[in-house]
């Protein structure tokens, strides 16, 4: 049995207990960092190790573990954990980003015992949730994410955080119940708590009965809509992310909504793959309005952070088009946006953290000129802007532009006019971006500053580099993600093929 | 089944009072009043399980009910007859959901009794009626021994709770 | 002229109980409301002997009415004492004003 | 790894390399960063000669290799080399090398002169990766990175408020057609199964025929934004607020010629839609007369030259709207002699600001002929070119072989005819207007004396990048051509819908007719111009000629209001959905708050809690309902027993007489 | 022959029938002779030493307990106690959990009342009530016969009203007493009528020959309404709809421990009986004829009141304790809405449905530790601050954050979330009855369970979120003792919630085939 998932996954836990008899902030602190630092070498071993041409089913590679964990009766509840691609990639994204948002939390100064044990724990149910291949395992690790979250929301984050805190907690809530409600009915039918297996089974749970199967697949998909987050399920997360700290609000982006995304892929749609075929414009319209709509209100913002939010309300929406799509393009390009935006947005909210520290606010009006006064985190923001903007050379476009491959390709009716309103987004996206350029970087600064502005330090170039580097490697040679991700993908797409309508038709181009 | 007519008469009668001094006793102005009223509907009761043979349960009726319960709920208006209007009835405009719920409750009662076929209850001729007290006396002391028992383990407990409330706080 | 039925009988504590809820759900003195409890409780009691009586002299029922009686006659001792306690402190026997405690 | 390959790699790693080590070594550099530049865009200079005299052998090879490949689809890029490509390829180094050197004079004592370069040399690779892409999607890559590295380009004065708001629009308006542009690749991805130019050629006979017009159409889109046709036009102009050398370099010879690039080297697809090919020309020639008007009326040197590229860029397109062989090679062989020709005006121009210390309003000029001869001279045989200065300037053959090949199109469609008297007339305006500047800034008296006191010849790095242009502007229009962009010789990577040959009647009929009409328009055009700005009668004329024009003038004078109204129904419209999205977004929660009367709650802080509850009003109806709900069974819980008693045993009782009513029978 | 002389010639049979029968009722037996013991003490002793009472209860429960435990280890075989075949008590494991479940209830409840430092807690009378409380209890779940059942009902019913209005001196026990009392002997006698029907109907008190009597019943609307208005004495009991407005005055107003004793436990002893008479004698919840389209959910008559009851006691529970701001009340809606929650869940019982009764059993046990430690802060806050508002949990989890951690635990566990030990218990509520199908009824308890979350997050904030001020500081201080006690209550449940609970499933769930003489 390999040790290297339970070691992932725990690792982080296990670094409370040192935490907790730690009094000099330091010393937690870097402690901390150690772990993180650990974990972050754990997973890009896996990634290293991971036998991408294999393609071992889900379950059998050969990090798998499957042991006997609390069985009654019928229920047997197995510590099973395993990886494909995807969870790979997504595992490496935690890594990396647990890291550098653990740096990023060398700025609290508040109850830095509390706020590091809160972090590690919350890193423990992430990484438990990409590689839990058991309903109830994910399950308590989903949960087990909620509480360090609202903590760390509610305690460390800004003026309004309990209320931040409180309306997350029961956002996500509300979804984990559902989603619960719809595990607890797919195990009567499968008889099984086994992701994989359930996914060979998925056909048996409440055959014929299409209602039945259509009200567990929104239960589902509105549980993981929650947290991607999906129009009209976005509501918390603009709040959270503003109030959060910067860490959190790294954490938050980069990984936690990409939860969301892994369990519509891991669950919701393999498992019901008629429904899905049947729900394409429902999916289509929610990912092109949650694509518009949060292009649209980043637009009208004038708080920094919170632009930043709505961006990524606007940007995983095109990870929800994407794998509505159930091409293999689409798919890998829903994929590769999630990595892509868990690499950028975390990259945005630390450009933003790192300035907030300087001047304590973000009111966009307020900025001016950061071109002429910082030059090199100029440079750096742009990285990280002109990414979430798409553009080429950076993961965000070729995320996107697969994606819309994908959409276009598709073989639900009005893909291609889905796909043409969606592209709207792509304008939006570069017009909320260069106007918060233009506020903050071009012309002329607006206001004094008791310190002047000081170019990132040393810490702050170490979270911001690595992810800029990642930002271009990703940009420049997406094979590193491709090439992991593909097969599980094309896999993926195939469970569907038998739901798709048979005749393509000719090829509508709307325009 | 035929039944004496005179059997018949009592019953109605009893019935009669019975009903008529509860509503009485549910809707008198006073307090008092419907206290006393309560008495003539324990009276009735009382009768009513005299036509139906239970002669000892008839007489603890009137005991238990009118010696014992009617006494502490006079005690009861008595040592509450500090505040005159207070113990006035309702407002009329009470009666409404009063009503409802009482016209809901008979409805219900009257439609479910009047449409039941009771298949264990004796058709046709009952057996005569015979005392009851031994039979009564015996279930007690067999059947019923165990709850019996465990009544007065109840009453014991209840009064040593309701006096220690009456009285107010702990022994001094 | 047909005699007695358990119907008549069953009639009666119909009535009977539901002056008793009429007098529950109106009376505002607290002891009036144990007296519309009275009420209810010998209506139970009608029907149990009643049934007994017409189940051929069953002996339970009675021996249940007995019981009744009994737990009646504590129940109104428990409650006397309560309601006593309660009008001690907020100086009234309308139950309208125990509203210490709402929403 | 063929040698033309090679050498394609060479020059397009030169800026690349020239941005990286500038960036690196940004303060052991300091302004030493220019030697970097010109030393790279030299040796890419060099190769790229290389390659155009080895053009025989290097043309017709490339390069492949998989980028990745996705469920078995395996994403080819790789470069293409053609006639097209080696033309441009030297153009683009050429132009760019000159406008490197230029800079070294015109930025000197620039504060941020080392960022210029950098950018500079980001632009000039962007530009080399998009004409040896052999593929639309490193096109298209090369093509947002153009758009990156211009915005910077142009946003180079970013303090200044003109400036960050021109680039902003530059970015904004090419990513409008840039979307056009990715969904024609999306079609032709999703018809074709590829995107790489071969193949996707290969594979047009599958495509049905309104989905190719539907690309060509999106194909023009991205085209008609990067190459500034209307309506997208609008950054152009305003792009000058970038540093002249970038004017020179985006407007001239690379950014707006990748527009029409692209539908050169999407011709074989273009002209398969007769639709298509309708469309392009005839927003090409309205916006070619179209940008003339306006040129008419401005009076900052840049901007006419502006409108004038915009114009001529118009031409470009009208030409490659015919669909023939003459046609696509006049389009292309014009944007060649344009790039020269127009990038010797704008560094003319820039050469002319720079000794006027940045003074750009031709009104304030005057008599600079004697102050400055150099940059006068090589301003005037490059205004010679762009009017099309019968048999020796380079613009007479391309401008030339456009109306030829309009008129020979007219063969085909009787539209074409129509569109060849405005391109005509638009012709002549050119040849006005342009003079019109001459005049203005070279001849008559000095009109601002402080500034022609101050006025003096720029340096050589200024000057000889003039000289060479204008020579360029000359010479470029004779003979080398075909052998870059041969008419006849073009198909092996490139289709017509018709094709002629050089002893074609038709074509030698319409050649012959449009040299007439060329001769014809150039006099009158250069002709009037002089009469009106040169002669006293011809002021007068010109006052007299501008009242009676009036609103048309105040039109043209204003740019037709398109920014205005772009403004206003394009931007204010967005701005205000997204206002309105905002406080959708934002207030679910406050109209729910004060429709359920807790505005009180929302300020106090203990509240919080019980304002979340409502938060989502709208979104999550649940939360509000079960607020809502709870309030309600908070009052029925009024403390009352009766009412306790009642609530009980009225609905026991309730229940039960349902069920006895549904029991019932 | 007079009644005398017969019941003296039968004495001999009687205790030939009845004596080898007593060792099964040895933990009633004992709790009643408890009541006389400590009546007996006081009246020879006068008040004894400080701590006397609590001392002697906690002694006397745990005897109790002992003999519970003791009759389990001699024979699990459930055993019918009664004269001559008359079935009046069953004495099994189901009944032994559910008496084990009180007799701990009773336990803490001491040890809570102790904790309170309420001069109260040394009275014999208390000990008196408690343990008459407990024996009612006991008998309850062993009750197969109505004259019983009706008898302990009353009897935890009485002693019930007794102490919620214990406090005489204050105005709020008063009163919580008198809605209590009211109230319940209204329910009791709308029970005690519908039980007069079913008499009727069936001709016998024994739950068996009731049972067999209704498998055999028609279609009969009359007992429908019986059984319409005994569920009424149940609902009381177990504070569900329609029967549930008691239970916030009265448990805000009762003092914090006793308010906590009744939730716990006299919630389970409704649920003893509701699962005896659905697990013993399934005919009784199985042969009622269907009342077509009622709830379209094609079950008995009997489940579909307990799914309407359930349906809007959760719903009424949850939603009114949104805008509670004193944490006792919002226990005592909370604890309305678990009973709705159990009651969704008993609604799908049938005979072969371990997992269903298990569920239950299950949920009991550790909804003993939640809820009753919820219930221990509340008694602190009390003693402490005054009063029992949330807002008076300010700043906890800075200043003790021992205290704080363990209320969040059973915070969570309240409202269903991993890893505690309650989301097992919701988890194990839920799926019988998404199992059954009956999937609407599953998502209203979904989102019950969700609308909950809201309210228990509140003194979570309190807690955790609100930074102490000097001013407004939470004032309570709790000694080691109380931490003792309310880590000892919080530790279960993140243990079960983790690893134990299979084996305490498997627990669960054995009992109610034992009862049924399936082993």
């Amino acid at each position: 049995m390999n040790l290297l998932l339970t070691l992932l996954t725990f690792v982080p836990l296990a670094g409370i207990l040192p935490i907790l008899f730690m009094k000099d902030a330091k010393t937690i602190r870097w402690t901390a960092a150690a772990v993180c630092f650990v974990e972050m070498l754990l997973s890009m071993w896996l990634f290293h190790r991971f036998d991408s041409a294999a393609n071992a089913p889900l379950g059998t590679s050969a990090f798998a573990v499957n042991a006997s964990w609390i069985k009654v009766g019928a229920f047997d509840i197995r510590y099973a954990m395993d990886v494909d691609g995807i969870s790979v990639l997504l595992v490496l994204l935690t890594g990396i980003l647990g890291f550098i948002a653990c740096l990023s939390g060398f700025g609290v100064q508040k109850n830095v015992k509390g706020f590091f044990a809160m972090y590690l724990l919350l890193l423990t149910g992430m990484v438990g949730t990409f590689v839990a291949m058991d309903l109830f395992l994910f399950y308590v690790f989903w949960e087990l994410m909620l509480l360090p979250m609202y903590f760390l929301i509610g305690l460390w984050g800004g003026p309004k955080r309990e209320f931040a805190a409180i309306k997350f907690f029961i956002y996500t809530l509300v979804g984990s119940v559902l989603m619960l409600g719809a595990f607890i009915a797919i195990y009567f039918q499968t008889k099984s708590f086994s992701i994989p297996e359930i996914l060979a089974k998925h056909e048996l749970i409440f055959e014929g009965n299409d209602t039945i199967r259509a009200i567990l697949f929104v239960g589902l998909f509105i549980g993981f809509a929650i947290k991607v987050p999906v129009f009209p399920f976005h509501t918390w997360l603009p709040l959270a992310h503003v109030e959060a700290p910067t860490p959190i609000s790294v954490i938050l982006a980069g990984v936690l909504l990409k939860m969301g995304g892994y369990g519509l892929m891991r669950m919701a749609f393999p498992w019901f793959p008629d429904v899905v075929v049947k729900a394409w414009p429902w999916l289509a319209t929610l990912a092109v309005v949650s694509i518009i709509y949060g292009a649209l209100v980043a637009l009208a913002q004038t708080d920094w952070k919170k632009l930043v939010a709505y961006s990524s309300v606007s940007h995983m929406g095109y990870v929800l088009l994407g794998l509505a799509t159930l091409t293999p393009e689409g798919v890998n390009g829903a994929v590769l946006q999630m990595f892509s935006h868990g690499i950028l947005a975390g990259m945005m909210f630390l450009l933003v953290g790192v300035m907030y520290d300087q001047v304590h606010h973000r009111d966009m009006d307020r900025f001016g000129g950061l071109a002429t006064t910082l030059p090199k985190y100029t440079f750096v923001a742009m990285i990280g802007f002109f990414g979430s903007l798409g553009l080429p050379g950076l993961s965000g476009f070729i995320a996107e532009m697969m994606v819309f491959f994908g959409s276009f390709a598709g073989k639900l009716p009005h893909a291609q006019t889905y796909t043409v309103v969606a592209t709207i987004g792509v304008v939006l996206g570069a017009a909320y971006i260069l106007v918060m350029i233009q506020k903050i970087f071009l012309g002329k600064p607006r206001e004094k500053h008791e310190h002047p502005l000081h170019e990132p330090n040393g810490r702050e170039w170490a979270m911001l580099a690595p992810l800029a580097v990642l930002a271009l490697w990703f940009g420049i040679w997406p094979r590193t993600a491709i090439d992991v991700v593909d097969k599980p993908i094309a896999q993926w797409c195939d469970g569907f093929a038998k739901y798709l309508p048979r005749e393509t038709g000719s090829v509508e181009k709307g325009k | 089944m035929e039944t004496g007519i005179g059997i018949q008469l009592a019953f109605f009668a009893f019935a009669a009072l019975t009903v008529g001094s509860a509503l009485f006793a549910a809707t008198a102005k006073s307090i008092v009043h419907a206290a006393f009223s309560l008495m003539a509907t324990f009276f009735g009761v009382a009768g009513i399980y005299a036509i139906l043979g239970s002669d000892f349960l008839a007489v603890t009726q009137v005991l238990v009910y009118v010696g014992g319960i009617l006494i502490l709920i006079v005690f009861g208006v008595l040592l509450t007859d500090r505040v005159p209007h207070e113990y006035k009835v309702a407002k009329p405009r009470n009666y409404l959901p009063a009503m409802i719920a009482a016209g809901l409750v008979f409805v219900a009662l009257a439609g479910a009794v009047m449409s039941a076929k009771w298949p264990k209850l004796v058709k046709g001729e009952l057996p005569a009626a015979t005392t009851t007290v031994e039979a009564i006396g015996r279930s007690l002391l067999t059947d019923y021994l165990i709850p019996f028992e465990f009544a007065s383990i109840l009453l014991l407990v209840v009064l040593v709770g309701a006096a220690r409330l009456a009285r107010g706080g702990a022994r001094k | 002229m047909t005699g007695l039925t358990i119907n008549h009988y069953l009639m009666l504590s119909a009535m009977l109980f539901a002056t008793g809820v009429l007098a529950v759900t109106l009376r505002r003195n607290a002891i009036g409301v144990l007296i519309g409890i009275e009420l209810m409780l010998n209506a139970a009691n009608i029907n149990l002997v009643a049934f007994s009586r017409h189940l051929g002299n069953h002996v339970d029922g009675a021996v249940y009415a007995i019981f009744v009686v009994m737990l009646a006659a504590a129940e109104a001792a428990v409650a006397i004492a309560i309601v006593l306690n309660v009008f001690h402190h907020a100086a009234s026997i309308s139950v309208d004003d125990y509203t210490e405690m709402k929403n | 790894m063929p040698t033309g390959v090679l050498l394609s790699l060479v020059i397009l790693a030169m800026p690349m390399l020239s941005a990286l080590v500038i960036a690196a070594f940004k303060k052991q550099l300091g302004t030493k960063a220019d030697a970097v530049g010109i030393g790279t865009m030299g040796v890419a200079l060099a190769c790229a000669v290389y390659m155009a005299l080895n053009h025989a052998t290097i043309a017709g090879t490339g390069y492949v290799f998989e980028w990745f490949s996705v469920a078995g689809t395996s994403w080819k890029i790789g470069i293409g080399l053609d006639g097209l490509t080696l033309a441009m390829l030297v153009v683009v180094t050429l132009v760019s090398f000159l406008v490197h050197l230029f800079s070294k004079g015109y930025m000197h004592g620039d504060s941020r002169y080392e960022d210029f370069y950098r950018w500079l040399g980001l632009f000039t690779f962007s530009m080399i990766g998009l004409v040896i892409s052999d593929n639309l999607i490193t096109l298209f890559v090369m093509w947002e990175i153009m758009g990156l590295a211009s915005y910077k380009l142009i946003g180079h004065y970013f303090q200044k408020q003109s400036a960050y708001l021109a680039c902003k629009k530059a970015f904004m308006t090419t990513r409008v057609g840039d979307v056009g542009m990715f969904l024609a690749m999306l079609a032709l991805y999703t018809s074709t199964g590829s995107l790489r130019f071969e193949e996707i050629f290969a594979k047009l006979g599958d495509v049905p025929s309104s989905t190719i017009t539907w690309i060509a159409l999106g194909l023009f889109m991205g085209a008609a934004g990067k190459s500034a046709q209307f309506p997208l036009h609008v950054w152009l102009p305003d792009a000058m607020e970038g540093p002249t050398p970038v004017s020179a370099l985006i407007h001239a010879a690379t950014m707006v010629a990748a527009g029409v690039y692209l539908i050169g080297r999407m011709y074989t697809l273009i002209v398969l839609s007769p639709m298509a090919l309708l469309v392009i020309a005839v927003v090409g020639a309205f916006t070619a007369i179209f940008a003339a008007s306006i040129a008419f009326t401005a009076t900052d040197i840049k901007k006419v030259l502006a409108y004038s590229t915009i114009s001529q860029l118009g031409f470009m397109f009208t030409a490659l709207g015919v669909g023939s062989n003459f046609a696509w090679q006049a389009g292309l062989f014009h944007l060649v002699t344009h790039a020269f020709f127009k990038a010797c005006l704008f560094l003319g121009s820039g050469s002319v600001i720079h000794a006027c210390h940045h003074e750009q309003d031709m009104t304030r000029m005057g008599g600079l002929w004697k102050k400055l001869p150099i940059t006068g001279a090589t301003y005037l045989v490059a205004c010679l070119s762009i009017a099309g200065t019968p048999f020796v300037t380079a613009g007479f053959y391309s401008k030339d072989q456009i109306l030829a090949s309009l008129w020979a199109g007219g063969h085909t469609s009787s539209v074409y005819y129509g569109i060849f008297w405005v391109l005509a007339l638009t012709a002549a305006m050119t040849a006005f207007y342009m003079f019109r500047s001459f005049w203005l800034t070279f001849f008559g008296k000095p009109r601002d004396a402080h500034v022609y006191e101050h006025a003096h010849e720029s340096p050589a790095t200024i000057t000889i990048p003039l000289i060479v242009l204008a020579a360029l502007a000359i010479v470029a229009g004779f003979g080398w051509k075909d052998a870059f962009l041969p008419a006849e010789g073009a198909e092996t990577y490139v289709k017509f819908a018709n094709s002629f040959t050089h002893e074609d009647p038709v074509w030698h009929h319409a050649h012959g007719f449009a040299l007439a009409v060329s001769a014809v328009i150039w006099t009158l055009g250069v002709g009037l111009s002089w009469f009106c700005y040169m002669t006293a009668t011809g002021a007068t004329a010109r006052k007299r000629a501008r009242e009676l024009i009036a609103p048309l003038y105040l039109a043209a004078s204003a740019k037709y209001w398109i920014d205005e109204f772009i403004e206003v129904v394009i931007i204010r419209t967005t701005g205000i959905v997204a206002l309105l999205s905002a406080w959708i977004d934002r207030d679910a929660i406050d109209g729910f708050v004060d429709a359920t009367g807790s505005v009180g709650m929302k300020t106090s802080a203990a509240s919080g809690v019980a304002d979340i509850q409502i938060v989502d009003g709208a979104v999550d109806g649940t939360g509000s309902l079960a607020w809502g709900g709870g309030g309600i069974l908070s009052r029925i819980q009024s403390g009352k027993i009766r009412h306790y008693l009642f609530g009980a045993v009225a609905v026991t009782a309730l229940f039960a007489v349902v069920v006895l009513y549904m029991s019932r029978s | 022959m007079t009644p005398f002389l017969l019941a003296q010639e039968r004495a001999g049979e009687l205790s030939a029938a009845l004596m080898p029968d007593l060792g099964r009722l040895a933990p009633e037996l004992f709790l009643c002779a408890m009541v006389l013991v400590v009546l007996l003490l006081d009246v020879i002793r006068g008040r004894g030493p400080s701590e006397f009472h609590p001392r002697l209860t906690l002694l006397g429960i745990f005897g109790a307990a002992g003999l519970v435990v003791w009759q389990v280890m001699q024979d699990g075989a459930p055993v019918n106690v009664g004269y001559a075949g008359f079935h009046a008590l069953q004495v099994d494991h189901l009944g032994a959990v559910f008496k084990l479940i009180f007799l701990a209830t009773g336990a803490l409840t001491v040890l809570f009342i102790g904790r309170s430092r309420e001069a109260y807690g040394n009275e014999a009378e208390l000990s008196i009530l408690m343990f008459g409380a407990l024996a009612g209890m006991c008998y309850l779940a062993s009750a197969t016969e109505l004259l019983g059942f009706y008898l302990a009902f009353e009897t935890v019913s009485y002693t019930g009203y007794l102490m919620a209005g214990y406090r005489t001196d204050s105005v709020r026990s008063a009163e919580a007493g008198g809605k209590y009392v009211i109230f319940g002997s209204v329910s009791s006698a709308v029970m005690l009528f519908g039980l007069s029907l079913i008499y009727g109907y069936t001709g016998s008190t024994q739950f068996g020959a009731i049972a067999e009597a209704l498998s055999a019943a028609p279609r009969e609307p009359v007992l429908l309404v019986a059984a319409v208005f005994v569920f009424g004495g149940f609902a009381f009991k177990a504070a569900a709809f329609p029967f549930q407005f008691w239970c916030p005055d009265v448990y805000e107003g009762a003092p914090a421990p006793i308010a906590g004793f009744l939730a716990v436990a006299s919630k389970a002893a409704v649920f003893s009986v509701i699962l005896r008479v659905l697990v013993t004698y399934p005919a009784v919840g199985h042969a009622e004829p269907h009342v077509a389209d009622l709830l379209a959910t094609n079950g008995t008559f009997i489940q579909q009141i307990l799914i309407c009851s359930a349906v809007a006691t959760m719903t009424w529970g949850n939603l009114a304790a949104l805008r509670q701001t004193n944490l006792q009340r919002m226990l005592a809606y909370s604890s309305i809405a678990h009973a709705g929650y159990l009651l969704m869940t008993a609604a799908v019982i049938a005979p072969g449905n371990a997992a269903a009764m298990g569920a239950i059993v299950f949920y009991f046990l550790i909804y003993l530790c939640m809820n009753l430690g919820a219930f221990f802060v509340v008694t602190l806050l009390r003693r402490d601050a005054g009063s029992a508002e949330i807002s008076d949990l300010r700043g906890l989890g800075f200043r003790h954050p021992v205290l704080a951690v363990s209320l969040a635990v059973m915070l969570f566990s309240l409202t269903g979330l991993p890893p505690t030990a309650g989301f097992v218990g919701k988890f194990q509520l839920f799926a019988p009855v998404i199992e059954q199908g009956w999937y609407v009824l599953a998502a209203i308890g979904l989102i019950n369970g969700a609308i909950s979350l809201y309210y228990y997050a509140k003194p979570l904030r309190e807690m955790f979120l609100t930074e102490p001020g000097d001013a407004d500081a939470t004032k309570l201080a709790p000694t080691s003792a109380d931490l003792a006690l309310v880590v000892l209550l919080a530790a279960p449940l993140l243990f079960f919630g983790l690893f134990g609970w299979d084996h305490l499933t498997e627990f669960a769930r054995s009992v109610g085939p034992v009862a049924l003489g399936v082993r």
